[in-house]
């Protein structure tokens, strides 16, 4: 009791610290030096229309490729904390028909409606973390549909591996044909607004939704076998 | 020069790609994940490199655009400095992990990986919100590695930690988002460039919100209870990582933040940081499990390193770039890291639960590796952290910030207590089973101990000026261990040959009082190992610190700078305490010895920082130049020495040390070390002579200090049943009239006090090696199991009987000259009172001296001693040297008085004249030679009327009263010696009753309570931590005075 | 959008507390990703500049004005990294508490005190 | 208008946040804290963040629901297990 005592004090006299950052700080009005540098040259010198793409893709890219690190570093780490030493016998369930056969009709025009987003992430809101939650929305449908269905591991790894070396093998390429580590601007910037275009964005940004789509569904993978 | 971002892809690249690679098989995933590192630590070792040949700070920009724009890195010495650390680490920590890795899944190789990556980008990146990314990828790494061991305690304690790691990032996230929209870019350092933006009320809280998040990274007291618990159960190799490396990064990051900090926060921030460095060292007094010990022991190490981050931005000239090696934070930073990475991964290769259940199995290797991790912890030298202990204190009172170095030295003392007392025990522990080791596992520990000892000539700057003979003492016990499969006898006599050869080395540099001391240090030193030669058994490690703990010795008094005086001041400690520590019971004493002995080395330490604050310069000389911080200095010099000369009150280490020590060691304590307090007295009172405080002179009060002591260590003595106590107390006693002499300030009282500082080295080697000898034929050191042996023993007899009769200051030996020349001294200064106590004291050694003579030579034999027979030549030689000695300067006290007074006057007018071999003072005069020749006709006479009559003896049988129907409990009370003195003790017992021991002993049960009660706030709730940090950070928040 | 900015900082507080009080280790975890949440309005909240569009350039919106119609997309960017590292930490603890539960066989935090002092 | 469905989505939220911690069913918890995701991505539409609120109603409500039912499952399961 002693404790919930302390915590309230202690949590309502952070509030107090917290107070002045609101009451302080007046909302913005106009753009702090950085994002007006992108709003003013981000288009000519990117190529990509939408800003926040260009901003996570290629200004802070490093950010990204730390972010997709994380989720790298999760999926290991599920499979590292979930390891076991036996596997116990499965358990065997049937799942209703109309969703299997729903989820048939639904998973292709799902995982289209993914790679859609991040391909066109420098067009339009959306990207490659976007695009890849869908595509592993899409598999969990199917997981969900299907108990016994599990993503072969071995695709999965391959795709992870590979989206994410060819990732890194992007940023390299912008570093030596570039300005520098992850810069876009090896491949031609093409017409400003058409698919084709923004150089490098577009690649990278599809890497990345396949990196996230296969991490993510490798965590619901692991969480699910765990089932068994 | 390879791009920096190339540390990155190689991680990454083969972190992403190890899942496939594993198809291939374990070995190929492992040999790349090796290469991998191997390349990234080749990556900085470059860098390093440049740097060394004067390369300049690199930016490298990413995406093509300059920072602000986009984020960007930096290379610099600092950064290629720490990050060789951190990449060397963490190659030893992935092969310290082989089998770990080798068994589990892949996943752990690439997490692994990642840690690395974090790490290395913590480092470099110039970019605020790309450190939140890197910190988030070195810590969810890190979560996920914790989990390596899977048992309910190291998984309650990693989700504790996640937890604390959790509201970090979360205060982090959000201060970072205000600093940009406050400052409206997020590059480092264009917002410490624009810093004036975020001095307002606003700005100042997230700034705040950022650095708070830093320091519980750094898990500062009290808010820390979950690293604890991750060190206590993670699997050793990982929480090596978290100490180290992980650790390495944190710190960077908040010294990167330091120069956004406004001015009014440092103190308060020091103060944080010093009281995590005090405070979880109190704490950890109190702990036996080893690895949370380890633990208590780091985050101090990371206080006392984020305070010293804080206060070096004061130094404005210890900065330079070039000799970041030398720094004191680099210093204390890389022997954190090796010391405390090398000290897990023993934990895991020992693998004990309970620090007092290590032991070692009989593997030399590990001891050794234990000895040089726990010493460089503690600060002694040759490691860094000796360096950086001396720097930091002699800049701190330097820049006038002296308040800061109590701390500093109350925290070092409390680590020190329970690193030494860990091994100390661990040392002595029962070494029985024998365990196999993988060789894997012992490479790293042993790499780090090797870099902290190769380091050492990167600390060259701090030794300008300094001569190289100062580093005699490690070489030659280096020497000597390289010599281990020479015969036992075989290495002692190198050792003799070594100490000769140093003897004629520094001759032509030894001049007057210098040349006294060293005779008495070389020349006894090479007697008394004589004895040491007994015995051909294999001795560990005997020689090695006999030879460093005489040449040490020996290296002091011709110290010039204050560095060269503490360097090998700190060597006679260590070696002091590590033969103590060789003694059969020597755990307990060594400890106390060593506390002792630290505290007083660090007195001095504040002593010689205080006197190069005021004069800029090391040179002992210039204490005499002191003027604003006279006093202290004298004070803390005193003090010190007086420790060190176990004067009254603080005499209590030195009854078990004398002791506890190998019976052939004591006479070279007792002989030589002691007399090294002397030559401190010596040396204070040469450049700083008389001072006064209040109404005190100082002299007066160290005066009366010595006679206390000769008179209470006398006193003392008498109730010994031990005869090495009885020794060690006669001891203390004579250096009392040693302080009291040297104190006089006058011609008479330094000559006296060295006249007996020889003599006593004469007559105590005797003793102590007559007793050696004794001891080594019957077994015991308890006076009431003796008794007769005088038959079986004559010449340890003749040594002894000559011996008490110097010692006891009668004529006609050399310690009538000494009493003569002492009460003349006296009483030519009036000092009365002194004169006439020691007067009385001197009466008092009469009753224990007889004993010796009474209680292990006359009397009857007991049974079991009847086929003892005399001591080995070894012993009997150096006594005879000796006696051979005393003889001689009894006979011609000129020998020795003539130089002595010589050298004494050049630092005091002599009132003393010399008519043959008569001595003449103001009040009366000495002429050994007469007195010699009057004393033995007035001796012969009776001898020889009693040599008569001797058949008319009665004899009479010792143990009667066992025949008389009863069996005693305790056996020695039926020996007719035992508690010889009672009815003085009935009168003046209560005058040596241990009220000064159960004073000192009550402060270390008060800092254990004080420990056991601190300690209580860990309560194991990961709740309850958490709400540690949000109580740390109001309570921060609202001292750091945020307007 | 200063209500909103207050809205993220009472959901902090709001999971704080819920971290700090609830025992059941689901809970905290839930305490944690409302803190997330509230963290990540407060930051878009504070990019937001009143009456402007979205940093997506089209038909409506292009460059040459941007500067003064647009919000500010760093904040959007920088959003985008939290929520990803938010739903790792908060998938690892749950794997942690996963992990506690099959070896102690207990969901409240408190009985996993055995390390203390 | 739009203040007032902040102020409504606000209140919502918040009232979502005390039911994912008090809520006596731990389903509905987690559904409530998926829930105030969903809405955060609400009012991030109305703060013109349209890339935020596609990521929030994915990873916020969707994706970190989902792990949550997992767990859930796991360590329910684990109980039945145990009391089989």
């Amino acid at each position: 009791m002693i404790k919930r005592f302390f915590s309230l004090i202690f949590v309502v006299l952070l509030a107090l610290v917290f107070l002045p950052l609101v009451t302080e700080i007046k909302p913005l009005s106009e753009l702090g030096m950085t994002s007006a540098k992108y709003a003013e040259d981000g288009a000519a010198e990117l190529g990509a229309a939408n800003l926040v793409t260009s901003v996570v893709v290629t200004y802070r890219g490093l950010d990204t490729l730390g972010e997709v690190t994380v989720l790298f570093i999760t999926t290991a780490g599920i499979g590292f904390m979930l390891r076991r030493k036996t596997i116990l016998p499965e358990k065997k369930r049937r799942a209703s028909e109309i969703l299997k056969s729903g989820t048939s009709f639904l998973l292709p025009l799902i995982i289209l409606f993914g790679v859609y987003i991040f391909v066109h992430g420098h067009l339009t809101p959306g990207g490659g973390f976007q695009g890849g939650v869908v595509i592993a929305s899409a598999i969990v449908l199917l997981m969900l549909s299907d108990i016994n269905m599990h993503p072969d591991h071995n695709i999965l790894n391959w795709l992870e591996s590979l989206s994410g070396a060819f990732y890194v093998i992007m940023g390299i390429l912008g570093l030596i044909l570039a300005g520098g580590f992850l810069d876009n601007r090896f491949l031609p910037l093409g017409e400003f607004g058409k698919i084709f275009s923004a150089g490098a964005i577009p690649v990278i940004y599809s890497l990345i939704g396949l990196k996230v789509g296969a991490e993510l569904v490798g965590i619901l993978n692991k969480l699910g076998r765990e089932d068994k | 020069m390879v791009n920096p971002i190339y540390i990155f892809v190689i991680a990454l690249f083969s972190a992403f790609l190890l899942p496939v690679i594993d198809k291939l098989g374990r070995k190929v995933t492992l040999g790349v994940f090796y290469l991998s590192l191997t390349a990234i630590f080749a990556v900085t070792l470059l860098w390093f490199r440049a740097f060394g040949e004067g390369a300049l700070i690199e930016n490298i920009f990413t995406a093509g655009s300059l920072p602000p724009f986009s984020i960007n890195l930096r290379m610099g010495t600092i950064e290629a400095f720490i990050m060789l650390f951190v990449n060397f680490g963490a190659l030893l920590g992935a092969i310290y992990l082989y089998g770990k890795l080798l068994e589990n899944k892949v996943y752990a190789l690439m997490l692994f990986l990642t840690l690395i990556m974090g790490v290395n980008g913590l480092i470099m990146t110039r970019d605020i919100f790309n450190i939140f990314v890197f910190l988030e990828i070195t810590s969810i790494s890190l979560y996920a590695l914790i989990g390596i061991k899977q048992d309910a305690r190291s998984l309650g304690a990693g989700f504790k930690y996640i937890i604390a790691g959790g509201l970090a990032s979360a205060f982090l996230l959000l201060g970072i988002i205000y600093v940009y929209r406050i400052t409206g870019n997020l590059n480092l350092d264009l917002i410490i460039s624009e810093n004036p933006l975020l001095l307002s009320k606003g700005g100042l809280i997230a700034l705040f919100l950022v650095v708070v998040a830093f320091l519980i990274e750094l898990k500062p007291w009290p808010a820390n209870g979950w690293a604890l618990d991750v060190y206590e159960a993670a699997e050793p190799g990982i929480s090596a990582m978290v100490a180290s490396l992980v650790a390495a990064g944190m710190v960077f990051v908040f010294y990167k933040f330091i120069p956004l900090l406004p001015h009014s926060w440092h103190g308060m921030l020091i103060l944080f940081g010093m009281l995590t460095f005090v405070f979880s060292n109190l704490t950890g007094l109190k702990q036996k499990n080893a690895r949370r010990l380890l633990g208590y022991s780091s985050i101090a190490q990371m206080g006392l390193l984020m305070a010293v981050l804080l206060l070096v931005r004061r130094f404005n000239d210890a900065m330079d770039i070039r000799y970041a090696l030398s720094d004191i934070a680099a210093a204390l930073f890389v022997n954190h890291f090796l010391a405390k990475a090398g000290l897990f991964w023993l934990s895991g290769i020992i693998n004990k639960e309970k620090a007092r259940d290590w032991s070692f199995n009989k593997q030399p290797v590990l001891v050794l590796l234990f000895a040089v991790f726990i010493f460089a912890l503690v600060g002694l030298p040759p490691f860094p952290g000796f360096w950086a202990k001396w720097t930091l204190i002699t800049k701190l009172a330097q820049y006038n910030m002296i308040g800061w170095i109590v701390p500093i030295i109350i925290g070092s003392l409390l680590e020190a207590a329970y690193l030494l007392r860990w091994f100390g025990a661990t040392i002595k522990r029962e070494q029985t089973e024998q365990v196999i080791i993988p060789r894997y596992k012992i490479l790293p520990p042993l790499l780090a101990a090797i870099v902290l000892v190769i380091i050492f000539p990167s600390f060259a700057p701090y030794m300008t000026g300094m001569k190289t003979m100062f580093f005699f003492p490690l070489l030659a016990a280096a020497v000597l261990w390289l010599l281990d499969v020479m015969p036992e006898r075989m290495r002692g006599m190198v050792m003799i040959l070594i100490l000769a050869a140093f003897g004629w080395y520094i001759y032509p540099l030894a001049k007057g009082i210098v040349l006294i001391f060293e005779f008495m240090f070389i020349a006894g030193g090479i007697v008394i190992s004589l004895a040491s030669l007994n015995s051909a058994r294999p001795k560990q490690g005997y020689w090695e610190f006999l030879v460093m703990l005489i040449m040490s010795l020996a290296l002091i008094p011709l110290a010039k700078s204050s560095m060269e005086f503490f360097l090998a001041w700190e060597f006679m400690t260590v070696s002091s305490w590590l033969l103590i520590l060789r003694g059969k019971n020597g755990e307990k004493p060594a400890l106390t010895y060593i506390m002792f002995s630290l505290g007083a080395a660090l007195l001095i330490l504040t002593a010689f920082a205080l006197s190069f604050a005021e004069t800029g310069e090391l040179g002992l000389v210039l204490l005499s130049n002191l003027n604003i911080y006279a006093i202290p200095v004298y004070i803390l010099l005193a003090l010190g020495f007086l420790v060190k000369a176990a004067a009254m009150g603080v005499h209590i280490w030195l009854p078990g040390a004398y002791s506890e020590a190998e019976d052939e060691v004591t006479p070279i304590f007792a002989g030589m070390m002691s007399k090294i307090s002397l030559w401190g007295f010596i040396l204070l009172f040469g450049y700083m002579g008389n001072k006064v405080l209040g109404i005190f002179e100082l002299p007066v009060l160290l005066g009366w200090i010595g006679v206390f002591t000769a008179f209470f260590g006398a006193l003392m003595a008498v109730f010994q049943e031990d005869i090495k106590y009885l020794l060690a107390y006669s001891s203390m006693s004579q250096l009392g009239y040693m302080i009291l002499s040297v104190s006089l300030l006058s011609h008479l009282g330094w000559t006296t006090a060295l006249y007996m500082s020889v003599t006593h080295l004469f007559f105590k080697g005797m003793l102590f090696l007559a007793v050696a000898g004794i001891v080594s034929r019957i077994g015991t050191t308890k006076m009431y199991e003796m008794g007769g042996l005088i038959k079986k023993m004559p010449a340890s007899f003749i040594s002894v009987l000559i011996a008490i009769i110097a010692v006891s200051g009668v004529p006609p030996l050399s310690g009538f000259g000494g009493k003569w020349l002492l009460y003349t001294a006296l009483i030519e200064k009036g000092w009365y009172l002194q004169a006439g106590l020691s007067f009385f004291a001197g009466a008092i050694a009469f009753l224990y001296l007889f004993r010796l003579i009474h209680t292990i030579f006359l009397g009857q034999l007991k049974a079991r001693f009847r086929e003892v027979k005399e001591a080995s030549l070894w012993y009997i030689v150096p006594q005879f040297i000796f006696v051979g000695a005393i003889m001689a300067i009894s006979m011609f006290p000129n020998l020795i008085l003539k130089p002595i007074m010589a050298a004494v006057e050049t630092q005091f007018p002599s009132h003393v004249n010399w008519d043959g071999y008569t001595v003449i003072t103001a009040l009366g005069y000495w002429n050994g030679n007469a007195v010699m020749m009057i004393t033995m006709g007035v001796f012969m006479v009776p001898l020889i009327w009693l040599l008569v009559r001797v058949n008319m003896v009665q004899k009479v049988e010792q143990f009667n009263i066992v025949y008389a129907a009863e069996r005693p409990d305790r056996p020695e009370t039926t020996h007719f010696a035992y508690n010889f003195f009672a009815h003085y003790q009935k009168a003046i017992g209560f005058l040596v009753k241990e009220q000064i021991t159960n004073f000192w002993n009550s402060v270390s049960e008060w800092f254990h309570s004080l420990s056991a009660t601190f300690r209580h706030i860990y309560t194991g709730n990961g709740q309850t931590y958490a709400l540690h940090i949000i109580i740390y950070i109001v309570v921060l928040y609202s001292l750091l005075g945020v307007k | 959008m200063t209500i909103i900015t207050i809205l993220g900082f009472l959901l902090i507080i709001i999971g704080l507390w819920g971290m700090l009080t609830r025992k059941h280790l689901f809970r905290i975890i839930l305490g944690f990703s409302i803190i997330d949440t509230g963290i990540h309005l407060v930051i878009v909240s504070l990019g937001y500049i009143k009456g402007r569009t979205a940093p997506i350039f089209d038909a409506d919106l292009s460059p040459i004005d941007a500067i003064n119609r647009i919000v500010d997309p760093i904040p959007s960017a920088l959003v985008l990294t939290a929520i990803v590292i938010g739903l790792a930490v908060t998938a690892l603890m749950l794997v942690y508490v996963i992990q506690m539960h099959r070896h102690k066989g207990s969901l409240e935090i408190s009985d996993y005190e055995e390390l203390k002092w | 208008m739009i203040l007032t469905i902040i102020i409504v989505l606000g209140i919502l939220m918040l009232a979502a946040a005390f039911m994912a911690l008090y809520l006596k069913d731990l389903l509905s918890a987690i559904i409530a804290s998926g829930a105030i995701s969903l809405m955060a991505s609400v009012i991030y539409i109305i703060l013109a963040a349209p890339d935020v609120a596609m990521t929030e109603a994915a990873i916020g409500s969707g994706l970190t629901t989902i792990v949550f039912l997992y767990a859930l499952h796991l360590v329910r399961k684990k109980q039945e297990d145990k009391h089989d």
